[in-house]
Parts: structure tokens; C-alpha cells; sequence
């Protein structure tokens, strides 16, 4: 800055600063014009000179490389002290093509792509793909292969809220629930590694079933945890739910109307926080979500405390699913029909899931080929990130670290 | 397993023409020659509608339809079709919990009209489908490349775009392989690597 | 031969200035690290020596030798002068901090305190804000918005909560007559009373202002990590950022030794007037005293490992709103109590009684009410989801 | 109403609850596994290092097809055995294994049975300091590879 003053005032002799340093003094010295043009402005609109006081804008770059941005996110604020002004997300560092590598590979070697996109959901991910394709050849999935394919998304449902849980309260200050967290999730995993030899990237489901059975004893193992797991939650509730710091940084943080989570699209547990009962798993059920009896939580106010309170709630929601389809299980195929060379017909298909974030569609248009002509994913942190912009306003930095938080995005899935 | 490829294609699922849909219906009666072609296919209904009133139709659609929800939008690269692109929306609506599929074609470097003013959700969709495909939106607030850089050149999900990426300038990760190694095939001296 | 007085003072500051980083460093960082691994279901460091005893050296190693970097556009004088700024008030405000009664060697009778200050109290509040600037000035030096921010963020939270401390203080002047430290252990000797039985209030009020002067959690907010990315130390490095460290963690000794003195009888073992308990008074006096400053950091490391933190503004508002008010309000409580019985301290001890036993009926109320109003969520749900 | 919330507020009922659960848990037992020296071991269907028997392989080159980042190198020629029959012989079964992502679906198209190139192998240390040479597996390194020497002997912890 002193260097740019000084070479704006022409003291210092051109030969002795670098190029590198003359870019830098010209900038900043067209930066200070440009504030100076804006204050003056200011001044002419108020009518009175610029103070010390007044507002002055400050852009602030809020990640790449920011520990709660849950990945490489960019968020471009205007601050006014610590006020947020103006909130740009820039996203698309993580963008690997995943649209593109469906195109070029046959239709059951995208499954393992799906892993990928939303990284700490990757059941749910294989599912709405497998969804798709199947809705594609009209193929029956086994009633086996339903309910372990639900057992496996609602355990996905747990370990991605159980990181959300935890990551939120780290971007909140709370450290502990992180560590109790993950520390369930882990056992989630082990349940996962269990079954398909992967821990995070499952591919775990195939078009028209599942490639495994379960092993013997994963049930009553299962079993277990979840009979285990509302006595943690409510640990985890000990810790924040009532806390009066915790509550002071969620209540009336964020708050957003049904309307218009409706008008962002937005879905998930976002949505339902706002007082809108809308479930993919109640609205449009696929596999055997209409047999099962289970609540879709809703709160009423909107607001990052509503959010917590919602997906904690799923979560107790998830467990009474898992019981209920370990409950029914029975001896079965675990692969529906599918011709061994997959070739739809020329058409196109849009299915959806309820993963942890909100709707996970895929759409695909196929042209009776082997692969798909053209696949695109529907994501939801993607269309959820949108309205960050619109929830960040007015609130102050550390707000806008709670709503990153709350809205639940991965970035693998935003840039896909 | 194998069925004969009679029986198979009997099995196999069909669309059939949805013209007379009540929303299909709705859609022509208010807004006349509009609407090009409707099809359902595994219960989803898909219309195709001219490209200049795509506008009006969202609005038709979440006003007098109720479909207040805009899913989705994308493209479609018919690489030697004409026209070009199908831009593909899907809407959702609430009180029917059913969704729709308007899709309207377009041309390499037509403009589509921007149905952002009706649904927020559409903007970085369209954005997106800016970016990916180069179809770009009139009366978008902000079109902006998304997900790859502003100067980038070229649009990644054209079916003419390089799969393997094009040279963007950009330092990214050098293919290096073992001597002999790596998909470039046989060599016989390939000494073996421990 | 009898040494000279001035001889034990060097050589008391001497053991203070070399011992207390040292302790910081080996025996402060490594508990905190490992008790709140415990607290989170872990084990914490435990590789580097036996029990990850050695920690702290390899620490303080890595530190030194790390590259120490200066921003290319910071204000280097400045950017050099806050970490110092930072650490040497807080080690000369350990200075007044009696550590136990004079004790004998050979002939001389040594105290275990630098400097008994007439205005100590005084001296303390003074010398320790002063630390402040070492933040302030190192997050603007760092030519870095975030580390500004940071910067900003502690000179308001400091000024603010000077206040309700200080007031705090007052009410236990009240009771002590005197600001010097020592007096304040002598008086509570001879009162028989350890002033935070009356004095309830103006504890909880003082102890809340030094964790947020601090910059602890539940009040980390200059150096929030999730926020702000360490805030005024993101552009520090090796030896500098050690000397923040230094200085958070001094600071916090000395909040934890204050607190002691002030409230807890300092060097005074548990109830000096129950005749059963005469045989606590065998313990050194010494002791006494490490063992309820250990007592007050491992307070703060349960705080750190269990709070979420507070907001900017949040902060402000419980500090001017709320602590302000109270402390106001305890002073007053005091002044009754001492001018119902002059000359005499039945009136504190009455205050003292009262207080805790209204705050321990409140609580248990509160927690019965809390288990009632569970069951009866528990019998509402119409699906059960309780193991 | 009112009056309870009071309660609760100025006896800080919430935030000794919430200590009440760190302090707890200062306790009790801890789920840190000391890598090292501890280890848990995999699961059976756990996906790990390749491995490839070159006997049973008909050199049908699917698992190459199948694979969706074309990783895997089959290079084969014919040759005449004793009986003048005509043989595959493998010139070259190359895996990338570092840009590998482990999905399985090389070992579910291989038609052998039992699968003549597998992943269940149960090895998971597989850091190496130079990507290119050590993480590039020719047919000697999977079929003749062999787990890493254990350096310390380690315990294994229960799984779940």
C-alpha cells in the first residue's frame, strides 16, 4: 500500500521498481480512485462529506481455501465491517465432467461415477442412477434387493447427517459433537465395508438389483446400532439442542419462507424446515417407501435451528426405517432381470431419490445405444447453494459460516 | 435368459402420444400454436414447445398448472440435428405430485428466452447450461460461466468437444508413465519396473 | 551468611519468567490436548514420549526451527513488536500473584511473591490489558483482512469486558479493604471465609470476563478458526506465533491465579474453620494454590471442548447487557450485606448462604422440571423412537 | 411458562448439561485405534490391492472393456503349445493403480470361476513415495506380489 502511494505520488524513480510492483501500484491506485468515486458518490447522495463512519466496503474472499467452506467453495462478500452486503458463491473448482464420462461408457459402468459427486452420499447417488436407468427398461426390482437398497440409503441418510452434524458444530465452535459423530458414522462404515468392501465410494447398487447378498449376521449387527443409536442422538442433543449459545447463533439465522424455498427450488431438509411436507420418500415413493410407517419431520420457522432440529429428526426417522425393513426381510433374488448388454429404447427418463441434501434426479436420453446419449444430474446442493446468497444477506460473517453449514452441500456434487 | 429379440422388444417399454392430456390441453388453449408435440413415456409427460414462447409457457405452467416448482433445465446436443440443441426443463408441482417435461429446440447461437424472471431456481441452471453447451439465454440477469472459468473457450458438453479436455493453458497434472508403460500399447523392450 | 533480599526478588523472577512457558509449553498445552482428546472420545497426543509427555518439546522444536515469515506487505516493525507485546505484560502481571505464604530458608524469611503492590489489583487489570495491543496491532500489521478483522474483534470484545471485570472486583474490594493481593488471602484467613460464598455472583461475573479477555472458548472469537482462520495470528509463524501462544496461555494463568487469590482464600486449604478438616493444613500452602489454578484450566479446557462460540454482536450485548448490569447489582448486594452487620462478617457469611443455597434449589427445580417435561414428550410421541 | 424458562436460564441449566456430557465421556473408554501398533482388519469383501492369476485368465480382455477409466493393459498373442494347439499368451496385463478407483467392476465381468483377477486381498497400505513406479502394476507385481512385511507385529482391534 505505502509502495502504491508512493509510486501514485511519483517519489520513487521508475528504475528502481520492478514491473511486478508498478502492476501493483497502478492497481491499487485505480483502486483508491475507484473508492474515492464511490465515497463521493455516497456523499452526494447523503448530502453530507464522507466521514470515517460511513459505510465503506470491503470485498472479502471467503475460501477457496477456507476451513468451512466444506470444500473449495468461493464466496466473494462485500462486508461492511463484518456485515455481509453482497454474497457471490463461485463454484466449479471441483468440476471433473461427470455428465461427459456418462456419455462415453456403457450404462453399468456409470455407477461407480455417481460415488463420486456427492462423497459423503454416495448409496443414495447409486440408487437414483440405478432409479433411473431401471425406469429406462421398465425393469422390477426384487423385493430383497428394495428393501436392502432402502436399509443401505437410510444408513447413507445417517452417516451424511451425522457429518453435517458434526462439521456444523465445528463451524459453530462446538468441537465435541464432531468427534461423537464421526465416531458413529465410523461404525456406519464398517456396516458398508461390511457389505461391498468400500467404506466411501460404495457402488454398492447395480441396474436392476444389488451385486451382493448381505453377509450373514450384518442384520443383527445392524440391528444393534440403530437400537443403540437414539441413546448417541440424544447425547448430541444434550449438547446443543438447549444450549443457549447454540441456539443464540441458529434462531432466526437464515430464515427462509416455504414460498420461496419453493421459488429457489430449494428441497430437502431446507425445505421441510420451512413448514413444507415434501418428501420424495411420502410424495413419489420408489422401492418400498409407501409400505413403511415413518414420519416426515417439518418445522415451522425456517430458520438454521429449524434445519438442525429437522435432520436430527430424520435421523431418528431413519432409525425406525432401518428396523422396519431389517424386520422385513426375507430370502430372496437380488437382481431383477436385466439383459447382460443394456440397451434401452430411444427415449428419455427423469428419476429422482430423497438424498440427505434434497431431490437427486437424473435425467437421461438414451438413443438405443449401449450408452447413454445424454445423462444429467439434478443436484442438490448445487440448486440449494443458490439461495445462499439470498439467506446470507444482511447477517454477519460469522452467520454466513452457519448457512454454508445448514444448507448441507458438497462440493463434489455442486461441480460434479 | 436370453429371450428372443421379438419377445424382447415386446417387453420393451413404449411412448405413446399425450396430445390429449388435460395439461397438454391447457397449455393450447391458452397459448396457441405453441405447442409442437406431446409424448408420455413411463408415466412422464413430455411436451415440446416452440422456443420463443418457452417464456410464457413457464409462466402458464406455474400460474394456471400450479407447477410452481422448477426442477431442472438443461440441454440436449443432437450434434447433427437442426435444430442443434433441445433445452429441456422440468417442472413439479405440488398439488398434483406430478412432474412435466417441456423441451424446445434451438438452433447453434439462437437465443432462448430466460425463464429465470418466473422461477429464481432457473438461474444458475441456465447458467450452467450456458456454460456446458453455449446456448445462450436473452433476459438472463447474469449470465456468467459457472462451473468453468470466465475465458474459458468452448463449451464441455457439446458432443464436439474433446473428451480428453482441450489445451486451456492451464498447469494441470503432466501424463507421465513408466518407461514403456501406459496406454500407448506393445513395446517389447518394456523393461520391467519393480 | 544471609543473602540479600534483592537476591531471592532476582531470583523469584527468574524462576517465574523461565518456569511458567516452561510449564505453559510441557504441562498446560499437553493436558489441554490430551484431556480434551478424552473429552471427545479420544486419546490425544501420546507418541512423543512416554504418554506424549515430551509433546511440548517437540512443540517448542518445531516452532523454532520453522521458517519465520513476515507478509511482503506487512508493517514489519509492528508485525515483529506485537507477539512481544503480547507475552511480556502477561508475564510481568504474574509478578504480584502470591503463590503461597513467606516461607523460611535459613535465616531469611522468603515471601513466595515478587512484589506485594498496594494498588495490586490495580496493577493487574492495568498490565494485562495492555496485552491487547500485541493482538490489535498484530492483526493489522498482517496486511490481511482476516487477521484485521480479528484484530478488531478483540480490541472491542477487551474494552467491553474490562468493565464488567473490574466491576466485578469491586464488590470482593468491598470485602477485602485493601487491592493488594496478599491482603486479600490474609483477610479471607482471618474471616474464615473464602469470598466466593458471598461473593457468588461477582465470581461467575469475573470468571465469565476472563475466559472472553482471554479469548477463550466459548468467547475465541479474535482467532475464531472456523471464521476468520486463527484470526490475528493467520499470518504468524515459528517463534512469533509461539509468543501468542505463550501469551494466551499466561494470560489465562494469571485469570485462573486471580481468581484463586481473590476468591478461593489463594494459598488457604478447603474450610479453615471445620476442626475435621485440620488435617488438610498439612499440605504445603503452595500447593493449595497450584491446585485450584489447575483446578481453573481445566474449567477452561471443559469450556473449550463443550461450547459452541458466541457471536460478535452476541458478545457484546451479554457483556454490556447483561454482565454490566449484574456485577452493578452484586455491588450493591455486597454493600448491604457488609453495612447490615458492620465491623463484622455475618452479614457475608448470611449473603454467602443464601446465595448458594437459592442457586442450588433453583437448579435442582430446573432439573426436575426438565426430566418431567421429557417424559412427558416421551409418553406424546405416537412413535416412540427412544431405544 | 415464562418463569421456568427463567429458571432454566439463570441456573445454566443447558450449559451444565451439555458439560455434563464431556465430563462423562472423560471416562470412559476411547475409540482411538493406535494405527500402528493397532490395526483393524478389512472386511472379506473389502477392496484392496489387485491381484491376477495368470493360469486361470483366458485373456478374454473384459475386465479391460468393463472397466470405466480404461486402466487395465491386456497385450496377447497366439502361440502353439505341445499338442499344436493354439495358445493366448499374456505379452503385457498392466493395472494403473493409481488412478484406480476401486470399484469392483473389472473382478464382477471377469467369467472365471474362481475370478482370475480379484481386489479382496485385504491390503490397504498402499502409500508409496513415487506414484508412477510403484502404483503401476505389471504382471509380475500382481501375481507374484505379496503383502508388505509387517515392520512391528500389531493387534487387531474388533470390528464394529
Amino acid at each position: 500500500m505505502e509502495a502504491a502511494l508512493r509510486a501514485a505520488a511519483g517519489t520513487m524513480s521508475d528504475d528502481k521498481i520492478s514491473q511486478a510492483e508498478k502492476d501493483e501500484a497502478a492497481y491499487f491506485a485505480e483502486r483508491a480512485k475507484a473508492a474515492a468515486a464511490r465515497a463521493a458518490e455516497a456523499s452526494a447522495v447523503t448530502g453530507t462529506p464522507p466521514t470515517l463512519f460511513d459505510v465503506q466496503e470491503m470485498e472479502l474472499n471467503f475460501g477457496p481455501q477456507h476451513p468451512s467452506t466444506h470444500g473449495v467453495l468461493r464466496i466473494v462478500l462485500k462486508v461492511d465491517g463484518e456485515k455481509i452486503l453482497e454474497a457471490k458463491p463461485d463454484v466449479g473448482y471441483l468440476h471433473r465432467g461427470t455428465e461427459k464420462l456418462f456419455e462415453t461408457e456403457t450404462y453399468p459402468m456409470g455407477v461407480p461415477h455417481t460415488d463420486r459427486m456427492d462423497y459423503v452420499a454416495a448409496a443414495t447417488n447409486n440408487h437414483a442412477y440405478c432409479l433411473t436407468i431401471e425406469k429406462l427398461l421398465a425393469v422390477e426390482v426384487p423385493r430383497r434387493a428394495q428393501l436392502i437398497r432402502v436399509i443401505l440409503d437410510e444408513l447413507q441418510r445417517l452417516s451424511s447427517h451425522l457429518v453435517w452434524l458434526g462439521t456444523s458444530g465445528i463451524d459453530l465452535g462446538a468441537v465435541t459433537p464432531f468427534w461423537y459423530a464421526f465416531r458413529e458414522r465410523e461404525q456406519i462404515l464398517d456396516f458398508f465395508e461390511e457389505y461391498c468392501g468400500a467404506r466411501l465410494t460404495l457402488n454398492c447398487m447395480r441396474i436392476g438389483g444389488l451385486p451382493f447378498d448381505l453377509t450373514p449376521g450384518w442384520t443383527e449387527r445392524v440391528a444393534e446400532f440403530v437400537d443403540d443409536l437414539p441413546a448417541r442422538i440424544d447425547e448430541y442433543e444434550q449438547l446443543l439442542t438447549d444450549n443457549r449459545i447454540w441456539k443464540k447463533r441458529t434462531v432466526g439465522i437464515g430464515v427462509i419462507s416455504g414460498e420461496e424455498c419453493i421459488e429457489w427450488g430449494l428441497t430437502g431438509p431446507v425445505i421441510r424446515a420451512s413448514g413444507v411436507e415434501w418428501d420424495l420418500r411420502r410424495a413419489q415413493p420408489y422401492e418400498c417407501y409407501e409400505e413403511l410407517d415413518f414420519v416426515v419431520p417439518t418445522r415451522q420457522n425456517g430458520d438454521t435451528y429449524d434445519r438442525y432440529i429437522v435432520r436430527v429428526q430424520e435421523m431418528r426417522q431413519s432409525v425406525r426405517i432401518v428396523r422396519q425393513c431389517l424386520e422385513r426381510l426375507e430370502p430372496g433374488e437380488i437382481r431383477g432381470k436385466v439383459p447382460r448388454v443394456i440397451k434401452p429404447v430411444a427415449e428419455e427418463v427423469y428419476a429422482s431419490v430423497e438424498s440427505p441434501k434434497g431431490e437427486l434426479g437424473f435425467y437421461c436420453v438414451s438413443n438405443g445405444s449401449n450408452k447413454p446419449y445424454r445423462m444429467h444430474v439434478r443436484p442438490p446442493s448445487f440448486i440449494n447453494l443458490q439461495a445462499l446468497p439470498r439467506l446470507a444477506k444482511g447477517h454477519l460473517v460469522s452467520d454466513l459460516v452457519a448457512l454454508i453449514g445448514t444448507i448441507d452441500i458438497v462440493l463434489g456434487e455442486v461441480d460434479r | 435368459m436370453e429371450k428372443s429379440p421379438a419377445e424382447e422388444k415386446k417387453a420393451r417399454p413404449e411412448a405413446t402420444d399425450a396430445s390429449g392430456h388435460p395439461w397438454v390441453e391447457s397449455l393450447r388453449a391458452a397459448l396457441p400454436d405453441t405447442v409442437v408435440s406431446a409424448k408420455s413415456f413411463a408415466g412422464q409427460i413430455t411436451v415440446v414447445v416452440q422456443k420463443d414462447s418457452i417464456a410464457r409457457v413457464a409462466r402458464h405452467l406455474k400460474d394456471a398448472e400450479d407447477f410452481r416448482y422448477c426442477v431442472d433445465v438443461t440441454a440436449v446436443d443432437w450434434k447433427t440435428r437442426v435444430p442443434r440443441f433441445d433445452v429441456v426443463y422440468h417442472f413439479y408441482s405440488f398439488s398434483k405430485n406430478a412432474r412435466i417435461r417441456v423441451k424446445c429446440a434451438a438452433a447453434d447461437g439462437e437465443e432462448v428466452p430466460s425463464i429465470a424472471s418466473v422461477f429464481l431456481a432457473a438461474n444458475w441452471c441456465e447458467r450452467e447450461t450456458w456454460d456446458m453447451f453455449g446456448i445462450s439465454f436473452s433476459g438472463h440477469p447474469d449470465l456468467r460461466r459457472i462451473l468453468t472459468w470466465e475465458g474459458f473457450k468452448g463449451h464441455p458438453l457439446r458432443k464436439d468437444f474433446p473428451l480428453e479436455g482441450i489445451d486451456t493453458g492451464a498447469a494441470i497434472y503432466p501424463e507421465e508413465w513408466p518407461e514403456g508403460g501406459g496406454p500407448s500399447g506393445k513395446d517389447p523392450n518394456r523393461k520391467v519396473v519393480s | 551468611m544471609t543473602l540479600p533480599p534483592a537476591f531471592w526478588t532476582y531470583l523469584k523472577v527468574v524462576l517465574l519468567v523461565a518456569l511458567v512457558p516452561a510449564i505453559v509449553g510441557f504441562v498446560v498445552v499437553l493436558a489441554e490436548r490430551r484431556l480434551m482428546g478424552f473429552m471427545q472420545a479420544r486419546l490425544g497426543p501420546n507418541r512423543v514420549g512416554p504418554q506424549g509427555t515430551l509433546q511440548g518439546l517437540a512443540d517448542l522444536l518445531k516452532l523454532v526451527t520453522k521458517e519465520d515469515i513476515t507478509p511482503s506487505r506487512a508493517e514489519k516493525a509492528v508485525h515483529s513488536l506485537a507477539p512481544v507485546l503480547a507475552v511480556i505484560p502477561a508475564l510481568t502481571a504474574l509478578s504480584v500473584i502470591p503463590f503461597g505464604p513467606p516461607v523460611r530458608v535459613g535465616r531469611t524469611v522468603v515471601p513466595l511473591w515478587v512484589a506485594d503492590v498496594n494498588i495490586g489489583l490495580l496493577f493487574l487489570l492495568a498490565i494485562t490489558s495492555i496485552g491487547v495491543y500485541g493482538i490489535i496491532l498484530g492483526g493489522w500489521s498482517s496486511n490481511n483482512k482476516y487477521s484485521l478483522l480479528g484484530g478488531l474483534r478483540s480490541a472491542a470484545q477487551l474494552v467491553s469486558y474490562e468493565v464488567p471485570m473490574g466491576l466485578a472486583l469491586v464488590s470482593v474490594l468491598l470485602m477485602t479493604r485493601s487491592l493488594s493481593l496478599v491482603q486479600s488471602v490474609r483477610r479471607q484467613e482471618a474471616m474464615h471465609l473464602w469470598f466466593v460464598f458471598p461473593g457468588l455472583l461477582a465470581f461467575f461475573i469475573y470468571f465469565v470476563a476472563g475466559v472472553a479477555e482471554t479469548n477463550r472458548n466459548p468467547f475465541d472469537l479474535p482467532e475464531a478458526e472456523s471464521e476468520l482462520v486463527s484470526g490475528f495470528n493467520t499470518e504468524y509463524s515459528g517463534v512469533k506465533f509461539a509468543f501468542f501462544f505463550l501469551g494466551e496461555y499466561t494470560a489465562m494463568i494469571i485469570i485462573s491465579c486471580v481468581a484463586v487469590t481473590v476468591f478461593f482464600g489463594g494459598w488457604l486449604p478447603p474450610f479453615p474453620n471445620v476442626k475435621a478438616l485440620e488435617f488438610l493444613w498439612q499440605v504445603p500452602p503452595a500447593l493449595w494454590f497450584l491446585a485450584k489454578v489447575a483446578a481453573f484450566l481445566f474449567a477452561y479446557i471443559w469450556f473449550r471442548s463443550t461450547f459452541p462460540r458466541y457471536r460478535f454482536d452476541q458478545l457484546m450485548a451479554l457483556g454490556w447487557k447483561w454482565l454490566i448490569p449484574l456485577a452493578l447489582t452484586n455491588i450493591l448486594l455486597v454493600a448491604f450485606a457488609i453495612l447490615l452487620t458492620p465491623g463484622w462478617t455475618t452479614g457475608l457469611v448470611w449473603l454467602g448462604w443464601t446465595l448458594g443455597v437459592l442457586f442450588v434449589l433453583a437448579y435442582l427445580a430446573a432439573k426436575l422440571r426438565q426430566k418431567l417435561a421429557r417424559r412427558e414428550r416421551l409418553a406424546a410421541e405416537p412413535h416412540p423412537v427412544e431405544g | 411458562m415464562a418463569l421456568k424458562k427463567w429458571l432454566d436460564r439463570i441456573t445454566l441449566l443447558d450449559l451444565f448439561d451439555g458439560l455434563s456430557v464431556t465430563g462423562r465421556h472423560l471416562l470412559k473408554k476411547k475409540v482411538t485405534i493406535e494405527y500402528p501398533e493397532q490395526k483393524k482388519l478389512p472386511s472379506d469383501r473389502f477392496r484392496g490391492m489387485f491381484r491376477l492369476d495368470e493360469e486361470r485368465c483366458i485373456k478374454c480382455t473384459l475386465c479391460a472393456i468393463e472397466c470405466p477409466i480404461n486402466i487395465i493393459y491386456i497385450d496377447w498373442h497366439n502361440e502353439k503349445d505341445e499338442q499344436n494347439k493354439s495358445v493366448k499368451v499374456l505379452d503385457r496385463f498392466d493395472v494403473d493403480l493409481k488412478r484406480c478407483m476401486f470399484c469392483q467392476l473389472c473382478e464382477e465381468a471377469c467369467p472365471t470361476v474362481p475370478k482370475s483377477i480379484w481386489l479382496t486381498t485385504k491390503t490397504y497400505e498402499m502409500a508409496a513415495y513415487d506414484r508412477n513406479e510403484s502404483l503401476y502394476l505389471d504382471i509380475r507385481k500382481l501375481t507374484d506380489w505379496r503383502e508388505a512385511p509387517n515392520v512391528k507385529p500389531f493387534t487387531v482391534v474388533e470390528r464394529g
